[in-house]
Parts: C-alpha cells; structure tokens; sequence
C-alpha cells in the first residue's frame, strides 16, 4: 500500500496519522477478528493495469467481437432502435449516474421526479393505471407479474400462451419454483382454466405476430384469470393500448430503447397494472406530495418521494411483495428520456417506420426466387423466412456472406416455424444492410 | 450546475407533461419513400397517446434541470452505509461504451463475441479467486437476484438430495439486510429470526437451537450490517454443515476483506457479490448492478443460467450447468455492469483491492474514532469497512432523532449515512466513509456530525427544520402514501 | 447538480492546488520495462514541478463543484445580445468525437482523410451559397481571426494593386464590436469611425464624405449591432466600389438572415462568419469557434492557406491560393468545430436555415413589444435578431444602472443581455432570445425585465445588492485589476 | 415553416399568436427592410437530414478516413497523448461546454476558476510569471508573442531560429503583415541583431532536438532581444521550464494533452511571459478577487474575473493588444484537467515513457540494417530516419505496408534530415504498432 492508487487518496502519511489516532499499530491489526488461519490466503488475478493499458487491451477486446458495421438480423427480443443522442448526453450525467436509490428525498428530486416521469410514460403506453420505476429485465418482470398474480387470485398454476419467449418462459419457470407454481404453457388461449391465475401472452408474439387481445382477455377473465400482456414498448406506438384491450397486468423490455442491446443488458424490465394491485405490486414506486409546512407561511412546493414502501422487503422482510431493491434506474431514465424525445407523434411515425421497412424488406424476400415468407397474420418487425436450403444451412450461408442471419426457430411446433429463420428489420436497420442481404439470399437461391 | 431557477418556483409541480406544446418535438423521423403497406386493422392500432411534447432544447433543459436536484458520489461525500458509495471511475463507463460492447446483440453467434465472452470470463475467474468459491455464474442483476438464485440452487440442491419437503426453514440473523429474509420466502422458505449477540456477532446459542433438519440454510452477512466481523463464523459453518444444512454468504460487504478472506475458505457453500458496490460500478440512482453468485463445486450444477464454459479451442461460449435452477433472465445479465467491473478489477489487481479493504476499513475506523463519544457506539469495538452509531441519546436527552440529524447534514454538505438500519441498533445512523474519501473528507463529516450533535443540545429546532439549503424541504411522507398519486394526469379541463 | 456545499464556504479560495497531499495521483502512468536509454544531461532538465496532487475522485469533484458554479444553455435562458445564445443540438457534439474524425493527424495523406475533407467541402460549398460569395477558406480559428484574414486579403490585393501606400484607412461604424477597429489596426490600418444616424443605420454623409483613395475598406455589421437592416446598404457598397475601397461584411449576425439574402448579392466583398453563433457549435466559456471567410472571385487568390480543391478524381486536397495571405494556424483550423457546424447545416436544410431565421427575428420582436414601455427603445422600430433597449431612464429616475439591472435578472433564473455595448447607446441593453427560445421563455424573460424595471422604482437597493442567489455575489473587479493576482502561488511558509 | 423542426419550439399556433401581438401579418414582413430584389436568392444546399440519416451519414464519413488503428508515425506538431477518461468526462458537462465568455462573474465561476487553474498551471510549466486564458494555436500565439515583443522593444523585424515549424513561420508571416515586420529566419543564433524585437526558438525543434535554451537566452538579450521559446508543453514535463533558462515568453500547443487532434483543431495556443509585459499581453486573463462587501457583515468569499481588460478589443478597440475575443476556453479546461490528472510525478513519468519508447524505437531502427537514425544531440520524441531508398519511397514503400510513416523533411536544408522521414513514437503509440513498423522497415531494407 505505499504509492496510492489513484481510486484511493490516502498516502502512506495519512495513514500513518490515521493509524496514531485510531491507536493502532498497523492496518493489519484493525483485521485481527478475521481468523488467522485463513487471512490473506494466495489468490491469483492478472496484474494491475494503468488507465493507459487498461483501455487499450479493453479497446482490442471489443474489436475482438464483429464489428458493429456487420450487418444481423437477430431480434427475437433484442431490437436495434434509433435513440436520440440527447439520451446518452443527459443520462451520463454524474448527479444520475453515481447517485444511490433516492433515500433522502430532499437532495435526489432528480431521480424521484424521472422516476415519476418514467410511471407517467409506461401507464400511457400500456393503458394502465399504475407502474412502478422498474424491474430488472422483461422476463423477470413477467415472472413478478405471475407470482403477483397468484397472490391475488390465491391461485397456483399459471398459463403461458404461444408463442411466447422461450427465455421469458424459462425465467417464469425459475421464479415460480418459491412458491411451487405449476406452469402450463397453452398452445390456445381455449385451455385457459379456474386453475390459472393469469394467462401471460406476448405482444407482438415471439413469432413476430401482432395478437387481438380483447378475446384473449375476455378468455382470460371468462375463467377468473387475470390477463398479463408482455409487450414491446415500441410497437405500442403503434398498436392499441394492452389495458384498452382488457389486460390487468403488463409488462414489458425497455432497453433498446434507452439505447444499446449491450450483448443483452442492463436490461429494464416495465411492470404495470390495474390499480386494484397496487399494494401487491412489486418494486419501488414514486409518488407526489407537498413538502411539510414550513411553518414560515411559504406555499409548500411539489415533491416526489419512494412511496407505499410497506410492501417492500426493507420495510417488510419476508413477507414483502418482492425482494427487489437495486434495479434499473439509469436505463429507466434512458427509456424515459428516449421516449419523451419521440413524443407522441415521433413514436408513432417511428412505429411506423418500422412496420413499412420489415413489411418492405420480407417482400424483397418473398420475391427472390426460393424463398417465402409464411404469415400467421398482421406482424410487426419480426418475419419467417424460408428458404431453398434448410434453416441451419441457410442461416450458414448467410453467415458465411458476411451477414448475420435471423434466428433459427426451426425446432418449434408452429408449423410456419418449420425450416424458418425468425428475421428482424427495424426503423435502425441501414438500408445498406437489407440491401446486402437481398443479395446475399439471391445468390444462396441461384446457388441451391 | 447550481439550480439557477428563482428560490420560490415549485420546479417540481410541473412534469415535461406539463411543458412545451402540441406539436412540438425534440426528433425528427426519417420518411419512408418506399411502397407504403397497408397497416393492420383499426381495432389493433392505437387511437391516442399523451405524451410529452417538447422541443430538443426544452427537453435537454428538463433533464439538465433535473440532474442538479439530485446528488451524486461526485457531489460530495455520501458514506450511506452498506451501499458503499465510492467514487466510480469514469474509465470503466467509457469501456463499457465501446460500440463493439455496447452494440452486441445477445444472440449473436459466441464465436462473434469473444470479445465481450473473453472480459466476462477473466471477471468469472477473478471473483473465483476472490472468493475462493470455484463455480460462477453472472447471471444475476442485482444483490437480491444473486440471493434468489442461491437460496433457489440451494432448494434445488435439497429437492435433489429428497430433503426439500422437510428442510422448510432459513435462518436469517436480526441484523440482515432486508432482501435476504424476502429472499428466502420468494423461495418458498420459512424465515426464523436469529438475534445478535452482545458483541454484535450471531447468537451462536440459538443457532445451535434453531439448526435441526428443518433447516435448510442459513444466510448470514459477512461482514455484517454492524460493520462487524461474524466471530466464529468457521465454527458456524461445521454446525451448520453438521446439521445438513447450506450456510449462504451476503457478499454485499465485500468491500472490507476483499483479497483478505474468502467466503469458500470459511467454509461458505455460496454467496453473492454487489458489483455495483465492491466493484464500484456506478449506481444509477437504483440499478443496473450485478449479483453474481458463486458456489462451491457441490452446488455447481444448480448455477443459473448462462455460465461460461472455455472450450479446449479457446473459444468460451455460454452453457447451462446441468441441473440449473434456469434463467435469472431474458438473457445473459447486466453485461454492460460486468464489464465496467472487469475494468475495475483489472485496474487494481490483487494488490489495488486489498489497498481497496484495507483504506476502507481504515477510513471507517477513523470516523469511529473521532466520533467517540458524541453519538453511542452500541457495538463500541474496531469495525471494518463501516460503523453504526445510535442518536439515542440525542432523541432521549434532546427530543432530536435520528432523521433530524440526517437532515442537517445535507445543510452541511453531506449525503447523510443510512439512517434506522439495521434494525437492532435503536435511532441508528450507519456510515460508511469507503476507501475512496480522503482523511480530509472524514474529518469533515465527523466535524460537521460533532457540530450537530452539539446543536442538539443548543438548538433543536434548527435540526427540525433541516435541510434549509436542499432544493427542497421535507417532503409530506404520509399524505404521499395515504393519497398515492403515481403518475401524471391531464389537468382536469 | 445544485451546489450542495454549505452556503457559506469560500469554494474559490482553494484551488485545486490547495487541495490533496503530496503523492496523491488520479492517474498511473505505465511503467517503462524495455531497456533504459540514459536522459540528456542535467542541466537540460526539469527540477522541481508544482502541480496540484489529489486523487482521480477529489479531481472529478473539484471540476464537477466547479460546473456547478456555471451557467450554460442548458441551465436556461441566455439572451446576451450578439452572441447568439441558442441551444447546442448534442449530436453535433457525438458526430465531431467519432474516432474516425476526432483522431485524424492533420499531416495525414490527404487520401487517408476523404471522410473529414469531403465534410468539410459540403460545408464550404454550403456557406458559399448562403452568404453569396463564391470563394472560402475554413481556417479562421474564430470571428476575430476571421476578420483579421479578410483585413489582411484587402491589404494584399491593394498591394497587388499598387495601391497599399495611399489607401491606409478602413472605415468602421461606432456601432461595430470592439475586433472590427481592433482587427483593422492589427493589420497596420488607421481606423475612421463612422457615426450611426438616427434611424440606426450607417451615417450616409459621412462615407460619403471619407470615402477618398485613403479608404481601404468599409468594414459593415450586417445585420448591424443594434439589430436593424443597414438601409441602403447596396448604394453604399456601389459608392465604395466606385471609390475604390472594399466592402467587408461582418457576418457574426447572419443568424438573423440566413436562407434570406446574401452578402455576395448586396455587394460585400468579403465576409467572415461566427459558426459558433450562426451555426450553433458550442462556446465551450469562450471558444473554441470558427470564423470562415468567403469572398468574391476577385479576392479568391488571396485567401488563407489551406482552402480545399477537389481533383477530377474526386479527391478532395488542400491547396495554398495562388497569392494567400499565409496560414492562420499551424495546421488547418478548428477542423472540430467545421464538423458540428456541417452537422448543424445538414440537419436544417435550407428550409431549416429559414426557420432559423424567421423564428430569431420573430422572437426578438415579440421581446421588443412585451417590453414596450417598460425600457427605452433608442431605436425603436422593428428589428432583426436582436434588439437594444437604454435603462437610462432607469438610471436617471431612480438610479439604477442596467449594471444593477443585469445582476437582479439572475435572481430570476436568466442569464443576462449583453449590456453597455453597442458603445452609442447609452446603459445599453442588448437582448438576442435566438430562436430556440419557446414563447414561453421569451416571455418569462419580459416578465422579470418588467418585475424589475417596477423594482428599480419601489425597491432600487434590491437591485444594488442582486444578485443574492448566485453561488457568488458582485465581485471587486476594481481590486482584481488594481493588484493582478493571475496564478496559484504556493502558501508563504 | 410548419411542423416545428426540434430546434425550434415556435409552432404554427404559437408564430400566429406572436404576430399578432407584434401586429404585423406575417413573418417576412418584419425583413421589410431588406431589398426586395435580393430577399429569398435560390440558394442550392443539400436536403435536411433527421438526426438518424446525420449520424448514419457522418458516421459513415467517419470510416472513410484512415482508421485510428491503422499504425502512424507522424509527430510534426500533433502528437498522440495518453488522456486520461476524466478529460472528457468533465468537459463535456453543458455548464462548460454551452456556457460563453465569463461576462457575467457570478454565474461563470466554473470557467473563471477553471481559467486561473489553467493559468497557474502555464507559468507552472514554463516556468512564466503571468499567463492568459489561451489563444488559437501555438503559431498564433508564436506570432501574437511576436508582435508583443515588437511592441515592447519598438523594433521591426523578429528573428526565427530553424529549425522551427514551417507552419508556425508561415503565420507569423501572415501575423507580420500587418506592423509590417521583417521575419528573418536564421541559421545559427549568432545572426541575432540590434533590429530584432526577439528570437523565436522552438523546443524540442521541428526535428525533435532538445534545445540548451540559456545560451540562446544569452545571446538575444545581448542584443537587446527577448527570447521566445515555442515549448511541448508535455516535454516540460521533463525539460527544463524555460523561463529558468531565461526565456521572456513562451508559447506552446495545449491541443495534444488536452486529446485529440481532430486534423489539427481545435488546438490551444498557450502564451505566458514576464510579469513586466503583463499589460502588452494579448487575450483574456483571470483575476482573483474578492466579493465586494456585502453590508451584511459576513467574510466577502473569493472569486474571479476577467480582469486587465483594459488591452483587450472591446474596450481599447484599435488600440487593443490584439483583436482576439473567441479563443479555446474549453480546450484550456481539457488541457488543464490533463495536466493535473498527471500531477507533478506523472507528467515526469509520462515524459520519461516517451522519452524511453522512442529511444527504443529508434534503436530497434538503427539497428535494420540499410536503416540509420541521424543524430543532431539530445532528442525527446522525435528522430530522423534514413533508409535504403529515397526518402519518398521509403516513405510510399512504408504506405503500402499499411503503416503511415514518419514526415518527409528530405527538402530541408538541415544536412541529417537529407533523404530522411521525421518519425515520432510517444508513450500513447502502440507497442504493435512499433512492432508493426520494425517488420515492415526490415522488409523494405531485405528487398532494397
Ligand atoms: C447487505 C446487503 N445485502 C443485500 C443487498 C441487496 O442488493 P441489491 O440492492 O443489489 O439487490 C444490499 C443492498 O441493498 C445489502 O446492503
Ligand atoms: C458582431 C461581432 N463581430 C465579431 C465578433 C468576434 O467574433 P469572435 O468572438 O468569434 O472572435 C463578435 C463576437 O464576439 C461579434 O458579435
């Protein structure tokens, strides 16, 4: 410890000082309640690195992975979205990025007030009456959503319908093993019993389908079931409102569009519902209020606080609605931010953009010879594409041409499904890129 | 900036909803000039959406604005106990920022991301070391996830041995953090309370009690919440092996022995890591973090998924241990978070993060010291990386409590400590100065602390009134709670 | 963030060289493991080197304490009058730190740097249409330079024309800004201050009556310093032509015209712009800028070096005009800074740039009416981007300064105008809102102007002793220039 | 003029309602000053992109220069630094980046304290009494110090050492235009005369020797001469701070430290001198100062100002000391915040990296056989190198090996640079890259 490390300002001076008025010998001894058998055991980590060395090798390592520039077509729940630069401008600032959850509300109205904005914003995009300031990534959310459920159906199954996320599937399969929950995952909303708390159904579906939901609430709910919709906050610039189609609970993923999939995180998992669950919901919740009378006659200005927190595991403990305490703050305030740049109109015009630029590139797809791309109904950014090789060559092919093909969905039952790559074109998608796959996939089809 | 608006406006009465005009935009759309197709049917569309409606400027002045009612590590001292607020260095953001990282999509063939796959696996391999817990999976993205996913493999663990139906307890000491009895009964368990003994330790009488083969796990805080060293914690770990039982690590302190001691050595089955503590990645005013959770090879195969696996060709790809408890998420984890941390730990090595535990329990015993006898110490004994003082005195001497202290000091300059945890120790005030202030920084929190506790006895009503120099004043808790308004509605035409 | 340090501290007083302790670092440098070569000799070298010494975190929040003591665009309105104060869209600021441009050497193969000069082509092209002048080079480093290349083009084409020894005078309106006479001088010239007339416009009968074959050039502010259209301004560059003399534009206000008329078309023959104004790339608290200059076919040859030429290959090259005046920088200009402005460019379009325009007049004319009244209008008919008001009547009625005034609107939030310049207006107010100002801003700003032209009647001491809300208050400047005090010296032992 | 562009916020409504309240009809009737004939020319510009399209676009553009990666040994002038994160980190902050000259002391406390820093950390460096806040680049400072210096000793004519930048002599030709001053520019130190106002050297110079700067000293002040030196400021990290060696001012470019050469800008002239040309000093300077008292009774706090503005433009107008207003500030904040990143130990250390990598470099050169590195004494980071083949195709030969090679100096008339190429390694140039050059001069030498 002599020459400081400059994350640590104390010099071997002050610490000397230091170890006088504490009144001890050496630092060593303020460790001596650790048993001594096994202090300082032989650990092996790669040497330091100075701020120099540490970018570099780090810089060579992200080239190590393709190169941005490298054209993909992966979605499948991670989508390339136009962000405004103004976001990455306000959220690295530092009063955001290194402050704390807003214990003390007098001196973190930053976070509190965004994190009311960020409510605000996922209540209208989902047509919901409540949300919380987010949870770790939408699948988690989703499995909140079904463990809230059957807390307050008192019910023990949950139904997940197809096509759904396979890792969402599974991340609800991880969350329902506390309280045992038995998860039957439907290939019709018509299986939908009394049993099931809720009946979870995605929007678009993993396929890429947009889903009519009002019969699927109306199923839901014909059996007591609440109905949890997990949608993409983008598309719901386009499409109708979850809540005005009858969902209780909706989730969603709000990282592409705070910017950057970043290999799959930090992710931001939305969560909202109708108000009845309020204080079932998991997560932390900002609400408004006044300041206290100042007692010197000043109007009391607005302020914003973490509320109804006896639901919480500080407050709570073990019997809390979540053991949810750090969770996605920053990314939050991205989406907030990203959104609210958008605007109403920009969202939508956005949404669209999106919906005319996939429909335009499957049909490019669907009209080079070999290929077809099979419909299951109105869809969004997400399409299935067939071609004159199977999936796994195809998607070889493809990769072999310098492009990164959509994903391979040819192990699923849904019959379009079958030798298909799930592909994805978005708003962000450069033309440059679509133009390099017609390309490729004409040459694989004149070719096979 | 300073928050330049005029002292009187209510900032906080008009949300960007409530700002700019309709029409206005802060980005503009690309037009699509290709063949137009046709939408889908009316019912599936939306018909309205509310959403804020400014100018660029606007909004960029909005969240400017915003920023400055808010501090941050790099505002000043912020010593919030058990959060360890610690300078984040800005190199690992600008890591984590690299187009090549930050643009990966998660399904991208391994082969595409040794880049991103290589960093992760020399962090899995560090917090192996660091630990002494071989097995690692990176999957959690927070503290409490980490929790879940060990207390679940531990479930799993026990469902595998046939003992899961009988083993329905956890034992979780009076002095945990909060997430870990909300953990254990996420997973289904029952919790029972274990109290803290005199010297601040685990009563280790009512361990040998409770421990019988109802018992699953006992989770225990190391250090604990005190800032205390778990005496006896190796002789713990065979009573509580002897019982067939798992001992589970809160590694959220880990900032006070890291390169000292390790969960594995202490006999530890598993434990989770706060990242976005010990490894300073920054906090986000509430996330992202990272929990990773490390385990011994007895628990290995219940990891959640992915973990890392390198193939003899060198490549690394992204495995499911075989009997896992499955996914924490959609995907991999806060990958973006792991980086930085890889980044921090790099920049230390081994010698940098012993440094890291070593300044940082010096620090915190320096404050104990130079606080002596101002506040109670209820656990008066050398502390590590923090130490939990109690405002008793001030609330029975002086009708001034705890929270009244904690709002003075923002009239002081300071982020005030954590306040009324843990639980145990009454009016408490938990401070954690971290290895990332300087001596100068302590002195003059434990001055201004010293002045306040002085003030109390002077003048209470000044501490009552605190903070007079926020942007704002204390807030309506009560009413916030009782009327809940959550988020914005149209003014009511 | 707001400046949460306790009101009282004396923040200045410690410098970052005041602060930390020896041997404190906030980076490492690496260390040198090849073999050692031996260092020149000891008197060649260094012995001592005082600089501040803290660590990375007390580093960041010295200069994050320090921003917060500043006011930018973001923090809100910014109306200084001839500075063009609009907001600084941050994708400009993303596009100039792409590594491709930001790491480029200027000694480059200038087939290694296609994508910065083919950039930096669509700029000059771009500003060649807009001011109507033909001819640009892009290396002015900002205004001031601008105009001195401009001077320093007009001198070597009198040169060339034999004329230089008799035309040794440039004519310069007493409302110009201090650079144009300060400009004329540097490059050897006398200056002949020119009188404004009382519509606000240049003095016709004097320039008539100076203009002689000792006139180098008429140096005009178009639109000029008061914010008005100089009336007749395509008579008086016909007049200067017959006489001889050169017509120089200074388009640090083309903001308030740009997309709507050219200074090649009424006649200019030279011009420099404020890019920094007109093209909103950011002050940074004073630089950096740039300050083009474009001119006419005739005054080409002698533009400064580097100007750019695009081959028959496409390449673009840079290339010395065949008689330049030389370089104004060692390489090519603030080549940053071009960046932003080509963003800015690019993002507007020509309808943009008219919106631009239109909204920047629009707004000051809407300032102008709310304020009707309450100040004195000198010249008070509708005006361009800007518009001056006198608080003389402020001063003589209650003795209030527009100094006072200025300090009392930072109690309201705003930044002030511009005050005591243009020169010929007495307690001269000058107030550019630009036009990303909402209405809303614009007439919040009347609003407070107003609030205190009634203060400045009821309550004048309020208005001496403003600004109370700053992080400081008014500043001894008599005393700063008396006894210089420049530099950090180390404490006297 | 309809739907608002995100810059401007004016909607169609609110343009109506501002007219209105003006009284006049429409908008361009408030240009009704302007000439009919001239108003609304045809001017051609390319189309508005979104903010999407631009950063495609430029992002695109960006690609198209020489990547970062390729291997450079350029020097000249702009040298590659190690920048420490924090430099962008903090100036990017909008209270610095959008904040104008500090008209307005009380709130511009963050550029006038962060101008005194910088101007301490100057004269620190230099070894100066008096700073400014900065002007354009180090040539304009070099001319600027020029006229200065002319002014003070009332002479005509300034003399330049070689070797010196031939860019930096170019501008203070062009500065020189305007008091009409000779430049003569000199081969040896003896040429000084009685008619020169100074003697302009720079350090290291243009071919990377270390300059002894006291003899120099000597011999213009023997002529009643100042002597200016144009110093690295990343040297004097190392090297003798010139004003110990008697220097009267000193100028030098901040640009490199501050990071990122941009192609060259924006730089950051640094120009510092004796105290007794203070008020002759072109550009701003900060002054410490304190609150005018308060009447309150509390201590009067301290801050800063601009201050001596009695030279400057604005007030002296054609008697100014120069014409500059618009300088570097945010740069000088860079450059400061760099310098004291490294404190005192390491700029020395950095130096001394460079120093050592560079000697290593051109060891390893000179030991290629056909390669020789001609010495001229004491060098710090840059060296000449004379290869098997003529200096242009050794140069193209370097090229085509994808390594861009040091400058071409072979026209100069400095005996070692004769057919020889100006490279320069410092403590930021990659190690691969090195290597990378090493092979590449060991192929040209095996195949010459
Ligand atoms: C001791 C302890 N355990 C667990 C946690 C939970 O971690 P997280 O907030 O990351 O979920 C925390 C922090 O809040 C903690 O301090
Ligand atoms: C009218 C006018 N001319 C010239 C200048 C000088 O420009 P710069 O500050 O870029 O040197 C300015 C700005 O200060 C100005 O307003």
């Amino acid at each position: 410890m002599s020459s400081p490390h400059p994350y640590i300002p104390a010099t071997d001076a002050d610490r000397a000082l230091m170890l006088e008025r504490i009144g001890v010998e050496t630092l060593d001894s303020l460790f001596h309640d650790l048993p001594a058998s096994r202090r300082d055991p032989a650990i092996s980590l790669p040497p330091a690195l100075t701020e120099p060395e540490l970018i570099a090798l780090l810089s060579e390592r992200a080239t190590e992975n393709a190169a941005p520039s490298r054209p993909s077509f992966l979605g499948a729940g991670a989508y390339r979205r136009s962000v405004s630069s103004i976001v990455a401008h306000l959220t690295s600032r530092s009063e955001f990025v290194t402050a704390y959850t807003p214990y003390q509300p007098e001196i973190s109205q930053g976070t509190l007030q965004s994190g009311f904005e960020f409510q605000s914003v996922v209540c209208e995009l989902t047509g919901m009456d409540v949300a919380n300031v987010g949870l770790y990534d939408v699948a988690s959310a989703t499995a909140e959503a079904c463990l809230m459920a059957a807390r307050a159906t008192k019910r023990e199954a949950v139904a997940l319908l197809e096509p759904m996320h396979p890792g969402a599937i599974d991340v609800v399969q991880t969350y329902a093993r506390g309280p045992a929950l038995r998860l039957d995952v439907l290939d019709s909303p018509e299986f939908v019993s009394e049993a099931h708390a809720c009946l979870v159904v995605q929007q678009p579906d993993f396929l890429g389908t947009i889903r009519d939901l009002a019969p699927l609430a109306d199923a839901a709910h014909a059996r007591g079931a609440l109905l949890v919709v997990v949608a993409d906050p983008f598309a719901l610039g386009l499409l109708r409102a979850p809540g005005d189609a009858g969902a209780d609970i909706v989730t969603g993923e709000g990282r592409d569009l705070a910017g950057g999939a970043a290999y799959g995180g930090p992710s931001l998992g939305l969560f909202a519902a109708r108000s009845q669950f309020l204080r079932q919901m998991p997560g932390r919740i900002v609400g408004r209020t006044r300041e206290v009378e100042a007692g010197d006659g000043r109007e009391p200005r607005t302020g914003y606080v973490l509320t109804l927190q006896a639901r919480e595991q500080f407050i709570r403990r073990e019997r809390a609605t979540s053991n949810i305490s750090t969770a996605q703050a920053l990314i939050a305030l991205a989406f907030t931010i990203a959104v609210q740049a958008l605007g109403p109109q920009g969202l939508r015009e956005s949404a669209e953009l999106c919906y005319q630029r996939a429909h335009d590139a499957a049909r490019r797809i669907a009209a080079i010879p070999g290929f077809d791309v099979p419909e299951r109904g109105p869809w969004f950014q997400e399409f299935l594409v067939r071609g004159p090789l199977a999936a796994p060559q195809l998607a070889a092919e493809s990769s072999a041409r310098g492009i990164t093909p959509g994903l391979d969905v040819s192990d699923r039952q849904e019959p379009e499904a079958d030798e298909a790559l799930l592909f994805c074109v978005t708003e962000a998608t450069p033309d440059s890129h679509v133009n390099a796959l017609i390309d490729a996939l004409a040459e694989i089809g004149a070719e096979a | 900036m300073t928050d330049y608006r005029p002292a009187g406006e209510d900032f906080g009465a008009r949300l960007s909803f409530d700002r700019g005009e309709p029409g206005r935009r802060a980005v503009d759309v690309p037009c699509w000039s290709g063949d137009e197709s046709p939408l889908p049917d009316a019912h599936l569309l939306r018909d309205s959406l509310r959403l804020p409606e400014l100018s660029q400027g606007e909004l960029v002045r909005y969240y400017t604005a915003l920023s400055t009612r808010n501090y941050g590590i790099d505002s000043g001292t912020y010593p919030l106990g058990s959060c360890t607020m610690k300078f984040n260095p800005k190199v690992n953001d600008l890591i984590a920022s690299l187009q090549g990282f930050a643009e990966a999509h998660p399904l991208a063939p391994e082969e595409d991301m040794q880049g991103t796959l290589r960093t992760l696996l020399e962090l899995r391999d560090g917090l192996a070391e660091i630990t002494g817990l071989p097995a690692v999976s990176l999957a959690p993205a927070a503290g409490a996830q980490g929790e879940f996913a060990g207390v679940l493999m531990i479930m799993a663990a026990l469902q595998d041995r046939g003992e899961l139906a009988q083993r329905r307890r956890i034992l979780v000491p009076d002095s945990a953090h909060g997430t870990n009895p909300a953990t254990a009964a996420m997973a289904g368990f029952q919790v029972t309370q274990i109290p803290t003994a005199a010297d601040g330790s685990l009563d280790r009488d009512t361990i040998e009690r409770e421990l019988d083969e109802t018992v699953a796990a006992v989770m225990v805080t190391v250090p604990n919440t005190l800032g205390l060293w778990e005496r006896g914690i190796e002789e713990v770990a065979e009573l509580i092996h002897e019982a067939g039982a798992y001992l589970y690590a809160d590694g959220a302190n880990l900032n006070a022995i890291m390169g000292r001691i390790r969960y594995g050595d202490l006999g530890f089955d598993v434990a989770h890591l706060n990242l976005h503590k010990s490894f300073s990645t920054p906090h986000g005013g509430g996330g992202p973090g990272a929990g990773p959770v490390c385990c011994s090879e007895e628990l290995a195969p219940y990891l959640p998924t992915p973990i890392l696996e390198q193939g003899d060709d060198g490549v690394v790809r992204l495995a499911a241990p075989e009997r896992s408890i499955g996914r924490m998420q959609q995907f991999h984890g806060n990958v973006g978070v792991l980086l930085r941390a890889t980044a921090y730990m790099r920049a230390l090595g081994l010698d940098g993060l012993r440094s890291v535990s070593g300044q940082a329990v010096l620090n915190a015993n320096y404050l104990r010291v130079l606080l002596h006898g101002w506040y109670d110490l209820p656990y008066d004994r050398p502390v590590l990386h923090e130490v939990v003082f109690s405002g008793s005195r001030q609330r029975r001497e002086h009708g001034v409590r705890t929270y009244d202290i904690a709002k003075r000091l923002i009239d002081h300059g300071f982020h005030p400590p954590t306040v009324y945890f843990p639980l145990i120790v009454e009016e408490a005030l938990m401070i954690e100065p971290t290895e990332t202030e300087p001596p100068e920084a302590i002195e003059a929190l434990a001055n201004a602390l010293i002045a306040i506790a002085k003030e109390s006895a002077e003048d209470p009503a000044a501490l009552h009134a605190a903070p007079t120099t926020a942007p704002i004043g204390r807030l309506d808790e009560t009413a916030a709670a009782r009327r809940p308004v959550l988020r914005w509605q149209p003014p009511s035409p």
